[in-house]
């Protein structure tokens, strides 16, 4: 047994233990805690990378839990009957995105939570929503998924919840928890109808048991309602601002994490359980269009909004729209296998990666903002660039990666998905680079409100850890603008071949031949 | 139909009856009594449908527990429903 | 086996009763009178539950029964206590 | 705006009592070999009478950590919503 | 024996019935309480003591853990029942429920 | 509320703190188990809490909150017991040690000392439900100052 | 011999949760509505699991020879039965909060975040 | 470094020499401005007006692409009506979604 | 000395406790065969069990007075008094019941009366019998004075005795609980 075996597990579990531990050495003493957080967050990120780097270069990996060895996934007869993790390229590609954010929000919440007892409660939920949205991207189990997205809901919504002494925070915590709970049960709906049609819970038995009937189609009605909720899609999208622009930044960073690790359980759902049942035209239309949609819709709303926080939420929803619209014109593609689909699906995934980070920074700058100045009407803000030099620089280069100015990442995503989804209608073309205008004038103003301009008020500047992890992702976001071609080569492109043409090998590896 | 089938059928009828005042019942308490009695029935099914384990999963969290949360809930916040 | 018959058409017109105590939930006009409706419910399911572990011939079961018969009491308290409040 | 609910809510519903119709035969489930597995060989692997405890603790055992930890989440966020702060 | 756990079957069935008609039949809710509690708890000792009969009847194990938990489910119940009665009654009567055309009302007069 | 009531509460709480524990221990053999056992315990801390008025109990807090996470860890702590093999192996099982004994097949009157980590699951779980459910309840009922009129 | 009656009784559960979620506008109310979704899916889960004249997949004084429910629909149950205990705690907790700062449980005066 | 994207190829090295290239030409006409303006003074008086901004005056977020939005008006409002902040309308909205994607899956 | 005392009393409220909680495990798991008709690993979990349950239990549970109950002469009134005349008055009760619901005549009242019961256990036994009994049902009771304020179908006078309402309960709650 070497270690690199249990490393998905580990990954999962070991945020887990974290967040068991860290109340009773807060209660040791403090700065124990910040010890343990720190030392469990690096674990967890070592041991995705380490998943990862195993994945990318040996393949989909299987760790069945309970049995006498980790690859062991079927009993005599060639059925699995314990829960098994099943990382392939995908799930590695969203680990590394949770990792990511994991750790910028980490750091950056040494720094920001001022109130003790809150900022305790405050790691533990993080830890426990990291534990949960890595679970969701390793299962390779229906009923393991659901539990661990109920896992992720409860403590982002706990999280939105964190400023109690204002009211709003609370509101959109009920509303999305409301939401976030009806998309659960939706799903597990779903699984209980799977569950009785084929009595299994395997995501690779049911797809190769699924045969497409009536029922199985409302089954995937229920897990594309639900999925597509907790992924923000138009017209279910309205918890997403709220929630958003009222969490803590810290979190609201990995609420966009969470939102994309649903996206994840919606393509592993489309492209792995269904694919050889559903119309895959029809399909990759309605999630398209969805897609197409969300990113109008979106954008429109964000240009009316005079709350920062509010319009960086909005500017997250329509990226959803983007990752949305690639990998549904894929989705069209994929019964005809046309190269362009491919090159789409590539786009929509590579958005992912970049909007985690991009968006990250954005969120981690208002939230600077928010606690430099005790607000975030952008009438009343103004003139930060004098005092807030770095974060102003950040901000900046979020917004022209966000907007898809050429030389940063958003550009490179942006344009595999137009010149994708161009060649399956002009239309949505038209429609995601009209949305990337509209972005990139709503940033601006945002910019130009908040930063620039005389200075209106005095303004704390940032600490350390904050600076410190709105570096990471700058960092991370400049990497990959300056190198994309590396990254799709070495990241994406085997993430989207997962997707793409995946399924055989994902269903042998889990399966065993 | 055998008395098992009489019993279930009885038992479910009378689980839509109690949901349905659950929603219906202006008057929040009464609401949650409803919904305590969906619950009870709902256990009852639950032995019925020879899960044991359920069912006292479902006695002492749907019966006492949700009931005590909300009731508390209620007590902290008004009773009537607003109209 | 000779007394399971029984247990079971007994269980029968227990669940019948509830059905009756429930139309007292449904048009009780306060809700204390829902609440002791609530109650009766309760206790009815507890003895056909514990008829119905005889019916059955499992043993086990019986365990729900007092599970129930220890558990519904803190509901109804819980319901009681704050039946105070009045109806405003 | 009401009659969006009520239609969408009827559509939804009507192919939920679908699925309802279209399932198996209630008592005549398919009888999966994983649970035939479960009800033959509890007892032996995980050495105990109930065969759901043993599912749920064994074979299962990490749908019940996920649970265990919804608990945890549920409990640590409520705290922090309850929680007074003097501010 | 048979016989025996017939009676007691029948006699249990009745009470409960009459308990689940007085809660429809009487007029306000301390009389339902009258009604409920009183008709339900008597009925349910007969039905569970026929229960715990045809336990120790059968006998062995099985049969004697069915009497014996039968019997503690009814102990619980001897020792709840009124009493949530009796807090619902304390509940109502503090909520503000009169008694229904009641000649005389001293807790009233208390407060 | 009135004496009786107290009364009832002070006879019954043992016996369901008791009966708990016996749902939660023999949970491999009758129905029940951590959760179940766990749920009914908690109602016992409910049901005191309702007799006796939640200011007395606003003390216990800290140590129900301690509790939990020491059940949430010892069941962490189980699951990577069995990391020689894979997590969450029950590696305990018919090994002939402390709950190790081996099971009759087929129906049986059961067997305390069978079921190799599922007990020890048991208790760790029940002991973070009766935790985690009775410091939910007292939050909510300690919440914006006690009514206990 | 009853047939589908529990699955379409399931759905009916969840429909009404769904119709209380659209209509009502407490925010209790609404709470009470997840919570009948919940019920509607966990009878669900269950029901999926009965096999006709089984008895309960426990060993313990099981009658010889019988055949026995599927133990995994049980399985999921409790699992998803203590989900929705903590997630109507939370909200619950929530709506408490709600009724702290606004002094109301409509949710159509709970609107302060709009546009 | 490069990104090829089926049709073609693109590479930010080239985006990085024109940023350079249009960073040289800014710079240039840097260099052409007045040697003698000075911050502070009179000289940073808005060119076209020649008035005096107010004390702490800022064309803040809220006044930009005014005209846009007039035009957009009665789309935003929409949008504003759509986004109504009701639990309810969030839940229809969601069934409404969850209606579409149940036809489509079963009709096709 | 005194706190010596006090130390004795709480190890003796906790070895109540525990053996009230052993008795009911005990009487859970009987005719799991070995030792009488326990075996040796439930009597070890038992043990145990309820050793933590009076740890735990104890220190809330008890009230002055309460140690009364563990005399036996006590328990064996108490089954007496189960069987003889609190069952007979509960038949009747039901039979009365019967009669009320049949044909609807009734005279309802809130009375009140003091049984002069000092202890929480006669009170709690004394209310339990009242409500279980014919056409009475208790609705409050005075913690100070010790004045039971019960609910009548049938007043028969305005100020009653105790004997009037309950008959020979009092007594009996006085002998079994005090």
């Amino acid at each position: 047994m070497t270690f690199g075996v249990h490393a998905p597990i580990l990954a999962i579990a070991v945020p887990l233990l974290g967040a068991f531990a860290l109340p009773v050495f807060t209660k040791l003493h403090r700065s124990l805690r910040d010890i343990w957080a720190a030392a469990v967050g690096a674990f967890t990120c070592a041991m995705v990378i380490t998943v990862a780097v195993q994945v990318f270069t040996s393949g989909v990996q299987v760790y069945t839990l309970g049995a006498a060895s980790p690859t062991a996934s079927v009993v005599q007869g060639g059925f699995p009957i314990r829960i098994v993790l099943a990382v392939d390229g995908m799930s590695a590609f969203m680990g590394l995105i949770s990792a990511l954010v994991g750790l910028a929000s980490l750091v950056y919440s040494f720094g920001f939570l001022k109130e003790e007892q809150g900022k305790t409660l405050a790691m533990t939920l993080f830890f426990l929503l990291w534990a949960g949205m890595l679970g969701m991207e390793y299962t390779g189990d229906m009923f393991n998924f659901f539990v661990f997205l109920e896992v992720t809901s409860i403590a982002a919504c706990s999280l939105v919840g964190y400023r109690t002494w204002e009211s709003a925070p609370v509101e959109a915590a009920f509303k999305t928890m409301a939401m976030y709970t009806v998309g659960g049960l939706l799903v597990l709906l779903s699984i209980g109808i799977l569950y009785g049609e084929y009595g299994a819970l395997n995501i690779a038995y049911l797809s190769s048991k699924v045969v497409g009937s009536q029922l199985d189609k409302i089954a995937l009605g229920l897990l594309l309602g639900g999925l597509l909720m907790k992924a923000g899609a138009v017209p279910a999208h309205m918890w997403a601002p709220d929630a958003y622009g009222e969490a803590p930044a810290q979190a609201a960073i990995v609420l966009v994490a969470n939102t994309q690790a649903s996206l994840y359980g919606l393509w592993r759902v489309l492209f792995t359980l269904f694919v050889g049942v559903l119309s895959a035209p029809a399909v990759g239309w309605l999630v398209a269009s969805l897609g197409a949609l969300t990113i109008l819709v979106a954008v429109l709303a964000a240009v009316t909004q005079r709350d920062l926080g509010r319009l960086i939420a909005y500017g997250a929803v329509s990226q959803i729209g983007y990752m949305l619209l690639g990998v549904g014109v894929g989705l069209a593609a994929l019964s005809s296998r046309q190269d362009w689909g491919l090159v789409a699906m590539k786009g929509g995934i590579f958005h992912m990666l970049n909007d985690a980070a991009t968006v990250g920074l954005l969120m981690l700058a208002a939230g600077v903002v928010r606690r430099a100045t005790g607000t975030k009407d952008l009438a009343s803000l103004g003139g930060l660039g004098h005092d807030l030099k770095w974060t102003s620089g950040f901000f900046l280069l979020g917004v022209l990666a966000l907007a898809g100015i050429p030389p940063l990442n958003g550009f490179a995503s942006k344009f595999l998905i137009y010149e994708s989804s161009f060649r399956l209608s002009p239309i949505l073309a038209a429609i995601a680079v009209l949305g990337s205008i509209l972005l990139l004038a709503v940033f601006a103003r945002a910019f130009q409100g908040a930063f620039l301009g005389p200075r209106l008020r005095e303004a704390r500047p940032a600490s350390p850890a904050m600076l410190a992890a709105m570096g990471i992702l700058a960092a991370v976001i400049l990497a990959m603008g300056l190198a994309p071609g590396f990254f799709v080569e070495h990241l994406v492109g085997p993430a989207a071949e997962a997707l793409w043409r995946g399924r055989d090998l994902y269903l042998a590896a889990v399966l065993g031949g | 139909m055998t008395l098992w089938g009489v019993l279930q059928v009885i038992t479910l009828v009378l689980i839509v009856a109690g949901a349905a005042l659950a929603v219906w019942l202006r008057d929040l308490l009464a609401a949650v009594i409803a919904l305590a009695a969906a619950s009870l029935l709902l256990s009852l099914e639950f032995y019925l449908l020879q899960a044991p384990d359920v069912a006292i999963a479902e006695a002492g969290i749907g019966a006492a527990l949700t009931t005590a949360i909300y009731v508390l809930a209620i007590r902290k916040t008004r009773r009537k429903e607003e109209e | 086996m000779i007394g399971e018959l029984s247990f079971g058409v007994a269980a029968v017109v227990l669940a019948a009763f509830m059905g009756v105590s429930v139309l007292r939930l449904a048009i009780g006009p306060t809700a204390a009178d829902r609440a002791v409706a609530l109650d009766t419910v309760n206790t009815l399911v507890v003895t056909t539950m514990v008829l119905l572990g005889a019916a059955f011939g499992q043993v086990v079961y019986v365990d729900v029964a007092i599970v129930y018969a220890l558990l519904s009491f803190v509901g109804t308290l819980y319901i009681a206590r704050y039946l105070e409040g009045g109806l405003k | 705006m009401k009659w969006v609910r009520v239609g969408a809510l009827l559509l939804v519903v009507g192919l939920l009592f679908g699925a309802a119709a279209w399932m198996r035969p209630f008592g005549r489930p398919s009888l999966a070999e994983m649970d035939a597995y479960f009800i033959q060989k509890a007892q032996a692997e995980a050495g105990a009478n109930n065969v759901v405890t043993s599912v749920v603790f064994d074979y299962r055992g990490f749908d019940t950590l996920g649970e265990a930890t919804v608990l945890f989440c549920a409990v640590v966020g409520v705290a922090l919503v309850l929680r007074r702060v003097l501010r | 024996m048979n016989v025996l756990i017939y009676i007691f079957l029948a006699i249990g069935a009745v009470f409960n019935g009459l308990g689940a008609v007085a809660l429809l039949r009487f007029p306000d809710v301390y009389t339902r309480i009258h009604g409920a509690t009183k008709c339900t708890t008597f009925g349910s000792i007969f039905s569970i003591l026929a229960v715990v009969i045809y336990g120790f009847w059968r006998g062995g194990g099985q049969g004697g853990t069915l009497a014996v938990h039968a019997l503690i489910a009814l102990l619980f119940l001897l020792l709840t029942n009124p009493t949530g009665s009796h807090a619902l009654a304390r509940g109502a009567h503090r909520g503000g429920i009169r008694p229904f055309r009641a000649v005389v009302d001293r807790l009233e007069e208390k407060r | 509320m009135t004496v009786v009531v107290r009364t009832v509460a002070r006879i019954i709480a043992p016996m369901i703190l008791a009966f708990g524990g016996y749902v939660i221990m023999h949970g491999h053999l009758t129905p029940g188990g951590g959760f179940q056992g766990g749920a009914v315990a908690a109602s016992a801390l409910a049901l005191l809490a309702i007799s006796f008025g939640f200011g007395r109990w606003k003390g216990i807090k800290a140590p129900l909150s301690f509790l939990e996470d020491l059940g949430a860890l010892a069941f962490v702590a189980l699951g990577f017991l069995g990391i020689g093999y894979t997590f969450f192996r029950n590696v305990l099982a018919a090994s002939g040690g402390l709950f190790g004994a081996p099971v009759p097949p087929g129906p049986n009157p059961g067997l305390l000392e069978t079921g190799g980590t599922l007990p020890l699951m048991n208790w760790a779980v029940g002991l973070k439900v009766i935790a985690g459910l009775g410091s939910v309840v007292l939050l909510l009922g300690l919440f914006g100052g006690e009514d206990d009129r | 011999m009853i047939g589908n009656l529990p699955f379409v009784v399931c759905m009916i559960l969840v429909g009404l949760g769904l119709w209380t979620l659209l209509s009502r506008r407490n925010l209790i109310k609404l709470a009470i509505g997840i919570t009948l979704i919940e019920s509607g899916v966990n009878l669900f889960l269950v029901a999926l699991g009965y096999v006709e004249r089984g008895v309960a997949p426990i060993y313990t004084y099981a009658p010889p020879r019988a055949k026995m429910v599927l133990p995994t629909p049980q399985a999921l149950t409790l699992t998803s039965i203590v989900i929705g205990l903590a997630t109507t705690a939370l909200m619950l907790a929530f709506a408490v909060v709600i009724y702290r700062h606004r002094g109301t449980l409509d949710a159509r005066k709970i609107r302060e975040l709009r546009g | 470094m490069r990104l090829f994207t089926g049709e073609g190829h693109w590479s930010p090295l080239v985006w990085l020499a024109l940023a350079a290239g249009v960073g040289f030409f800014a710079w240039l006409l840097w260099r052409w401005g007045r040697r003698t303006y000075k911050a502070g003074t009179e000289q940073d008086m808005p060119f076209l007006s020649g008035e005096r901004a107010p004390e702490g005056a800022h064309v803040g977020a809220p006044h930009l692409y005014w005209g846009f939005l007039q035009g957009l008006r009665p789309v935003l409002e929409g949008l504003r009506a759509f986004h109504s902040g009701f639990v309810g309308d969030y839940v229809t909205w969601m069934v409404v979604l969850l209606a579409v994607a149940l036809l489509v899956v079963v009709l096709t | 000395m005194l706190y010596s005392l006090a130390a004795m009393l709480r190890a003796a409220e906790w070895a109540v406790t525990a053996a009230f909680a052993l008795a009911t495990y005990l009487v859970l798991v009987l005719w799991t065969g070995g030792i009488g008709l326990w075996s040796l690993s439930e009597l070890i979990a038992g043990a145990v069990l309820s050793a933590i349950v009076g740890m735990v239990a104890a220190p809330i549970l008890w009230e002055r007075g309460g140690f009364r109950i563990l005399q036996p002469h006590r328990w064996v009134l108490f089954f007496f008094y189960l069987v003889g005349p609190f069952f007979l008055a509960m038949a009747r009760a039901n039979l009365d019941v019967a009669f009320r619901v049949i044909t609807g005549r009734i005279r309802p009242g809130i009375v009140r009366f003091n049984p002069g019961l000092k202890t929480d256990l006669g009170k709690t036994l004394l209310a339990n019998s009242i409500t279980l009994t014919p056409g009475t049902l208790t609705v409050d009771v005075d913690d100070a004075t010790g004045d039971f304020y019960v609910h009548w179908i049938n007043v028969k006078s305005l100020e009653p005795k105790p004997e009037e309402v309950c008959g020979p309960f009092p007594s009996w709650a006085r002998r079994i609980a005090e």
